[in-house]
Parts: C-alpha cells; structure tokens; sequence
C-alpha cells in the first residue's frame, strides 16, 4: 500500500514530525511504500540544513533526508509556507537575491498541488501536527 | 468505509479528544498517540468517558504510553495497546484516516 | 474525469482565525487544490466557526483580513460549505452573523459527512 | 503586590483561560488577548463564568477584538475593553505580569 | 547578593513532556537560570504535573529521557519544587509515582505562592 | 519604566510575535523603555533573514530588526535554541562548518543567562507565546 503523509510542525518543539517519521519507518518495515512527505505550516523548518544538534541527540532533518535516499521518499517542502519561513532553496535564494540558502539535501521545494496529487494517488494521507 | 481517528492531544489541555469522541460513528476506530495517551488513564473523567465509548475500537500507541511513564495497567478497560506496526496495521485496514489536531 | 472518480475531500477547520495561521494556510491549500477537479467540501466546526464571523476587522493589527479570504469560497465550485450547528450555539453566534451562507449542520450529520470522504485534512 | 494575568488561548479550545481564572487572587487583573478574548462572550459558558468573576479586574484588548468581528456589544457586564496603550499602562500598575500559555 | 536583593522567580509548568519541548527547554533555561543566585521555584500544575511521573521510557522514541532532567532538580539549591494537589488528583497521580519528592500543595496555596512572586516565567 | 519581552513562538504560524511587537511599540511611544526581547523556543525563527513576504504583508523580522534600530532594543536569541532549529549567525556557521547563516541584521545570538539577567534588571518582564 502507498502511504502519504502530510507533517504540519517542525522539528523538535513538537512530536509531530518524530510520529511522521516513525510511522514512515514502520511501514516500511512491513513492506508498504512512503509516496510523499509533504512539509506545511511550520513543519517547512523540517527542511533545514543549518540545525546543530549534540551527538547524542537524534538529528530530525537528517534522518528524513536518510530515510527518503533508503527508501526513494519524495520529501517536498511547500513553497508557499517556506518562503514565509525562511526556508530556501538555492534556487529561490538567487531569485530572491538572498545570498545564503538553507535547504537540506534530500528535500526540495514544491507546490501545494503536489499535496493533493498525494491525497489523490496515494492509498492512504496521514495528517501529523499540533 | 471505516474510519481510524488519530487524536495527539491531551484531553486535559485541548478539546481534540473530546471533538473526536463527538463525532466518531460507531465501529470507527480511534487511536490515541502522543499527549493523546492520557485519555485512557483510570480514574480520570476523559478516562471514564473513553472507557465508556464502547462503540468504538479504541487504541493506545505504547511507544508514547511508555515514554510518559505509564504501562497498559493503567489504563481502562476495553483499551488495546498497540505499538508503530499495528498503527500502521490500522492505517491499512482503514479507507479513511481522520487526524483531530 | 468523470464524477465517479472524483476523489471527496473535506478540509476541516477547527481553529480560530488571528491567533495562528493555521486556519489561514488551510484555505491556501483549498483554494489552490479546488483547481483539482475534485469534489472538494470544508467544514466549519468547534472554534473554526470564529472563521465565519461577519465584521472581522484586523487593520490595527496590520493582518490580512481572513473573513475576506473565506468569502472567496463561495467563488469556487465546493461541494459543500458546512458548519456545525451545535459549534455555533456554544458560542453564541447565529448564521445571521456570518460571512457567508454555509449550510448548517447537526453535529450527526457531520460525523456522517466527514465519515464519507475519502480525504479528510485538518490542520 | 497585585498581579497582571494574560490569557491567549481560546477558552473552548484550551484550559489555560480556566487554569487562569481557578488561580487568579481577588483583586488581581486579568487582561483576554489574541483567542482569549472569545471568553468574555456574552452567551456562552466561559463567558458567563468570566463574567461571574466580579472579584478580579477584568479586560479585553481591543484591537484582538475588533479583528475577530467582535465590538464592547457582545461582552458579558463588568468587562473594561481597552487597547494597547491600555495594556502598557496596566502591565506598568502591576508588579508582576504572569500570562496562562 | 544579600537574600532580600535576590529576586524571587517562579517556573510554572503546565504543559505534559515529550508532546512538545516547552517543557524540557523551561528546564534548561531554570538549571542554567539557578545558577545566577536568584531565589528560584518551580511549580507543577495543570499537565505539567505528567512531567513528575515516574518510569518514563522514551528509548523507542529515540528521546532523552525527560524524567532524568527533572531529578536534575533536586541537586540544585531552589527555594522549592512544587507540585499542584488538585492537578495530581484530576489525573490520578500519587505523590508516590513522582521522580522525586516535590511539596504537594493545594490550588489556593500555589496561587498565593505565584502572587508573591517577582517574576513568573511560563513556557 | 524598563519592559524585558520573552517570545517563545516562531512568526506568523501563531499570534505571538505580533503581540509582542505591538507591546513593544506601544510602550515605546508612551515613553517606556524596551530593555531586551529574548527570543526562546521557535521563537528564534524571528530572526531569520531569508524570508520572502509579499509587499503587502507584515514583515515580521524586519518589523523587529527597525524597532532596534529606531529605539536601541536588544534583539537576542538563544544560541541553543537557535542551533537546534537552524538559526546561525556567521561565526556559528563558520565553527559548525554550515557554509550558511541566516540571522538577520538587528538580531545577535545570546545565552539563556540573558533573559535571566533581564528578568532581574528590567521592571518588567512579559511572555509572549502559545
């Protein structure tokens, strides 16, 4: 079965994200696929490639950005909300002549379209937030 | 069509739970995940109300019941703890999942 | 495509408006996702029937104005605009003093609402 | 010594308005911002119980108000609706300011 | 600083721990906080007091045990590490499944104990 | 009088911010001081520079960063809160080689101690969050 999952918090300052990203795994294990992972409302801060976290503690960014290379999830950060946010990737930093951009690697930056082309295709949307 | 209702809130804190119980028909399932556990403690009011609603299938996600210190013998009865794989058991068996945030 | 394969999808608004963006950011999504084609319902229930309320005047805040924004849902083709009856009486509003004309439904008619979907997105 | 409560948070949604109002000494203030305000409607439970609470000072900002689509018509008696050059001046009358998040 | 200059201050914990991290940075900012001399409480209410609960086990969730930190407290020199009756009550919690023996008062107490305070710092 | 602000939410997805900052515009002009605004919590997201707003919203950062300037208001945001969602200064993202920071002009990373000395100093401190 393909699974979509929709994550509306960032990391850490909510469990929403660690939920999605269990849930994710869990699935997998048992042989169901991950379609999409779309990042909205705060969860666009999942996508960061600036987050310094002691070793001992898990790395949430990273472990998306794992997760979806291991198992080719598609992790897309909703444009609209991340602009907001100041969650850029190079592309959008050029055009918007910010000098610095900040997506981590194994996200990229998408529409709201492609939220509901999930709901639409995959066999089930799991919504995780606050 | 049947429905999986995930509430992550705490009954004590927010009105998800409370909302959740409201509208769920009958035969529809409703898992509590995160702060969503303490609504199946014993010997609370969102305690007894979840252990009433025997119209429902009700769920207890342990790795979040744990966490908070607590064990299935805390909760009421007519509750099953279930752990990441029957979650996603859940989500399989069920046409709709309906998050209460 | 053809009805039959129209995908139901209610959004769910269960928020105030003002104090987070979260009711706002959800009507981002319906408005773009209404250009789906599908069969796209929104529900108004607990505080998101604030959403609703006439004469919302943010300026001295310098926030966009949300009943605005909801106002434009009646421009897009929706199945459905709801909002729950018993949600408006605990708070004391009448479907008088809202924005537009929603269909006002009995909290049993909602859960048989939301229980027919095939998507439901709350935020 | 006088206190300066703050409530943000809906009283429908969340218990931070009833934590507030169970905690808050006679005499002190309490000022409803941002959905806080919604607890001093005329009409509904929290309102009247807001209303009931002849003991404590209480206040509604306006501008949050206004932004809501609600005016000083809809508030229970015994509210005083004030703006924020209002809340500077009684977060400066009261030693201790204390906001119910 | 001679004890009548010392501010008195007060942490007020409501919200439940691992749900959200309020909690657990309320308690980082106290352990670095105590350390300035100040006259430091803590008082635990509402879900705050699901902090206290003994046997917390996050390891499956990949998180720092929470409970751990809070025991934390007791090596510290607070004025008082305070935990609401009614609050315990209304979840069921006994003074004796906490991490560590912190005052149980009654709401009219802890209400009059955040009212003497000089500053009250919530999270 | 001497006002401190502690913000603990991120800006736009919850009221905060904007309260504070209306707060704090209003006490300046009735002749107060705003000592310090420490940000905690997802409240560091307020001083980020890489954000895109339309022209017609409210520019949360940049709202703060010209209060500092125009009032000399301390805009401090905790270092560990910061790190852990990805809000660096340059000589943060230099130590942590990030080869990217995104604090915003106006904005300086501080310690925790900050707010504590505030609390003490200011005669008043306000908390802003959800």
């Amino acid at each position: 079965m393909q699974f979509a999952l929709l994550v509306n918090e960032g990391p850490y300052q909510h469990q929403a994200a660690d939920s999605a990203w269990h849930f994710a795994r869990a699935a997998l294990a048992k042989g169901h696929g991950i379609s999409r992972v779309f990042f909205y409302h705060d969860g666009v801060y999942n996508g960061t490639r600036l987050g310094v976290v002691p070793q001992d503690e898990r790395h949430i960014p990273e472990r998306w950005a794992l997760l979806a290379k291991e198992h080719d999830v598609d992790l897309v950060i909703c444009v609209a909300a991340a602009q907001r946010r100041g969650i850029l990737d190079a592309a959008e930093s050029r055009r918007h002549g910010k000098g610095a951009d900040n997506l981590a690697e194994g996200f990229r930056i998408g529409g709201l379209g492609q939220l509901i082309e999930s709901g639409i295709e995959a066999d089930r949307l799991l919504v995780f937030g606050d | 069509m049947s429905t999986l209702h995930l509430v992550n809130k705490s009954p004590f804190e927010k009105d998800a739970f409370d909302s959740c119980l409201r509208h769920a028909l009958p035969g529809s399932a409703v898992l509590l995940i995160e702060d969503g556990i303490y609504g199946a403690l014993q010997g609370t009011a969102p305690g007894d109300c979840f252990g009433q609603a025997t119209e429902l299938q009700r769920y207890v996600l342990v790795e979040d019941l744990r966490a908070r210190g607590f064990g299935a013998e805390h909760l009421v009865v007519g509750v099953q703890v279930i752990d990441y794989e029957g979650f996603v058991d859940l989500a399989v068996a069920h046409e709709l999942v309906q998050s209460w945030l | 495509m053809a009805a039959a394969n129209k995908k139901r999808i209610l959004y769910v608004q269960r928020r105030a408006p003002y104090g987070s963006l979260y009711a706002q950011e959800a009507l981002e999504m319906l408005l773009m996702g209404a250009a789906f084609g599908q069969r796209v319902s929104i529900a108004f229930l607990d505080d998101g029937v604030f959403q609703l309320k006439a004469e919302q005047a943010p300026s001295a805040l310098g926030m966009k104005n949300f009943g605005r924004m909801v106002r434009a849902l009646e421009l897009h083709d929706l199945e459905g605009i709801y909002v729950e009856r018993e949600s408006l009486d605990e708070r004391n509003l009448k479907s008088g003093q809202l924005v537009l004309p929603a269909e006002v439904v009995r909290r049993a008619e909602l859960s048989q609402l939301m229980a027919e979907q095939d998507l439901v997105l709350s935020f």
